[in-house]
């Protein structure tokens, strides 16, 4: 069973040489530390830059330069910065090669909710309908089980949504699944080192395929 | 020229008046018109619809507003880390719209374009869709939105010319040029007023046809929002939420 | 009866303090002539500047400087370059606060052909369809009569249009006139020197309306 | 980064085909892509679709191609001044689509933004609105107009960095931007190519994610078209005609 980190480290497997990325907050911001040195990407950061860099050190942080998490960071040689309208215009034009969020509940249509919870304030959707609406490849970073111990890999969604047969792939701390848009289903394409079949089974409430033979997952 | 250079914020929104809307450049609190936003609470004006990405936090931004009961409805892609935020909305005493950020920016720009509506994919098949036209191309859903209409656009740039002309610096661009454009009145709030000629006009972002009032701004606190540093190698989340915000 | 710096010279006396406008090809350029001196007035170029300058001084063309009509140009100070979607976003945005063009026929409903004659070679509309279509203040320069001595203040235009009820103010080589877009019919408000009432009604085709004591325009 | 830097507009347009639809940047002369239009004439591809402001004039810019009769179809706002082009549309072999300056601007910012189509009042009520739909918005009537999509989108800039961010020169922006967002692929062709980390990121037109491969123009004429000259006081109006144009 993967931790955070290890979620995020499998997915960084995921990014190629050139890829221009965008990464959300929570366990996709983690994978900025594990994209491999020999390969350049550039993050795009929605409140409008491309070639986001590390946090500053300290002493040099810049106010007028934040993250879409408000956080401090930094430019990278080859930044461009720009405003929001022609930032969400990149998004919508599929121009942003992968982008990485995470979610609370996932259908097996690749359905997706993740930003309001009936009953408890409801802070903003933030980007995230833009993104999900728009990218031509996401993946989508998340706890599989919930504290209750409840599959959040669903028939369909419980909570209000986020966007519509959007996700095609989604990594958890006990696999990596494909999902199939067309005739729904969750197809386990990968496990956590030391996780079977079967716990994985059980914990997707959504339609489940596997082969028998599924590998184990590669870190 | 006419003259749109004002002395302060108190005599650029001289004229702003009780049940506008406005719209309020930044992102988070970074680039927002701090110096319009203390006028504002000063000035004491009321029954304001604010559109802007954020609400700021309890003490800085839209938050002051907050909390002299000075704004109506909000409208705003996210509204996170505001407990008198959170107080008025469920006490029913503020309404909120909730909309995309993409939207809310594209909106904007189609204001300041002249277009009366766009087509975004963002939020269909949600309850953002709810009452709005979905039309298809290219096999695709799109939703229908319609330009803003604002009283009062609100900016904050780095620097400005007397003619109008304004220069954001980096991430504190986000959404003062679209809203610039899409004010019946623009102020502009600058960091460093400089007379017309100053600037490279390669250089500009926002064209002063877009902005009818500018002053040099003071006292900027531009406060950090989430202060993070790197104090080892890599990156340091100390906040990670499966959150999309 | 004025010539066509005459006509320039009228148009000129329209333009106020702080004006942001847009001249078109032929006698509207004239206009920038007669700009009085004592009033601020930024020249838009709808290829993408504001603040256009005078021609530039012979040997100080640059090719990466040009106005609307292909002309090599220069900035003022507090001159900003845009490309081309924003220059026709603050066209339509209404943010230009007066548009001078010219025109082959204008109908008493503020109709106006100016871009194509049928059986002639129809070099485009340039952006004289988005101007007339989006400007709320456009004043047209044009020859009331063409050389055949006939009028080109119509009814209706002959003409494929370029806009529709879109004109409500024409300067002539005759007369100054308003056009009532809602009911039909040319106002004369100023007449050229020396010329009278029923030589210009005499060259208005379209329905004709003036008070017995028009004045003469001053210029 | 994979390199988008290339040789020469040789190696850029490799892959440019017969039958492509291709949107060249520039107003009139200035601003045009120079080497990748030389490239296209030598390189002899036909049957092209071309998105362009104007055709060139009879022995430069897109004049070039058309004297080899590679043009099929040409979109553009105003195509004056070219004796070949007259020529060929009178005879039929080529055909021309003229649409209003601003929407053309506009369909390609709709395509680099991602928006399917947008509402323009350019054009109500004359040929340009045959077979469109029209829609009222508040009151005034709007034409619904789709984005273009190109195969190739062919731009010039000034400067340019290998990440591919563009900054152009004065007018000769026009353009440009709006194409360089808007082709499947976008070659940049620059008078500076500089290493990344050179420009500044608050002063990029271009960012280069909207750029796929880039590289160092030679031998630029930038031909002026007009040239006018302030010889006297004032201005010196020599041609002056009551067209649109």
């Amino acid at each position: 069973m993967l931790d955070k980190e290890g979620i995020a480290k499998r997915i960084a497997r995921e990014i190629k040489d050139g890829y221009y990325v965008n990464l959300g907050i929570g366990i996709p911001t983690l994978v900025a530390n594990y994209i491999p040195e020999d390969i350049d990407v550039v993050l795009q950061s929605e409140n409008g830059l491309l070639g986001m860099g590390p946090f500053p050190y300290e002493g040099s942080e810049d106010p007028d330069l934040i993250n879409a998490g408000k956080q401090t960071i930094t430019m990278l040689p080859g930044s461009a910065v720009f405003d929001s309208a022609m930032s969400f215009g990149m998004i919508r034009a599929q121009k942003v090669d992968l982008t990485i969020l995470g979610a609370m509940e996932v259908s097996e249509y690749g359905d997706i909710a993740n930003w309001k919870i009936p009953g408890k304030l409801v802070k903003g959707m933030g980007g995230a309908m833009d993104l999900v609406a728009s990218a031509k490849n996401i993946i989508v970073a998340m706890q599989q089980v919930n504290k209750a111990g409840e599959s959040k890999l669903l028939p369909r969604c419980t909570l209000p949504l986020t966007g519509v047969r959007c996700i095609r792939k989604v990594v958890t701390e006990l696999a990596v699944f494909e999902i199939d848009i067309q005739n729904g289903g969750f197809h386990l394409i990968e496990r956590a080192p030391g996780v079977s079949i079967t716990e994985i089974r059980n914990a997707t409430a959504g339609r489940f395929f596997a082969a028998d033979d599924v590998p184990e997952m590669r870190l | 020229m006419i003259n749109k250079v004002v002395k302060n914020a108190g005599e650029a929104l001289a004229d702003l008046a009780d049940g506008m809307t406005l719209m309020l450049g930044g992102f988070g609190l970074c680039g927002i018109p701090e110096n319009c936003i203390n006028e504002l609470v000063r000035k004491g004006v009321s029954g304001l619809t604010c559109i802007s990405n954020n609400a700021g936090v309890d003490d800085f931004g839209i938050g002051l507003m907050l909390q002299k009961r000075q704004v109506k409805k909000m409208i705003a892609s996210y509204v996170g880390e505001n407990a008198e935020f959170e107080r008025q909305l469920l006490s029913g005493e503020l309404e909120v719209e909730l909309i995309p950020q993409g939207t809310l920016a594209t909106r904007c720009l189609a204001a300041g374009y002249g277009m009366p509506a766009i087509f975004t994919p963002a939020g269909v098949g949600t309850e953002v869709a709810e009452g709005k036209e979905v039309r298809t191309f290219g096999g695709k859903d799109y939703l229908l939105e319609r330009a803003f209409e604002a009283d009062f656009a609100l900016v904050k740039a780095w620097r400005g010319d007397t003619a109008g002309n304004l220069m954001y610096r980096h991430t504190a661009r986000n959404f003062n040029p679209v809203m610039a454009m899409a004010g019946k009145v623009t102020v502009a709030e600058v960091e460093e007023l400089v007379p017309e000629g100053t600037l490279d006009p390669d250089q500009i972002h926002t064209p002063g046809i877009y902005v009818h009032r500018i002053f040099q701004g003071m006292n900027y606190e531009k406060r950090i929002e989430q202060r993070t540093v790197r104090k080892y190698e890599g990156l340091d989340i100390t906040k990670a939420e499966d959150y999309a915000g």
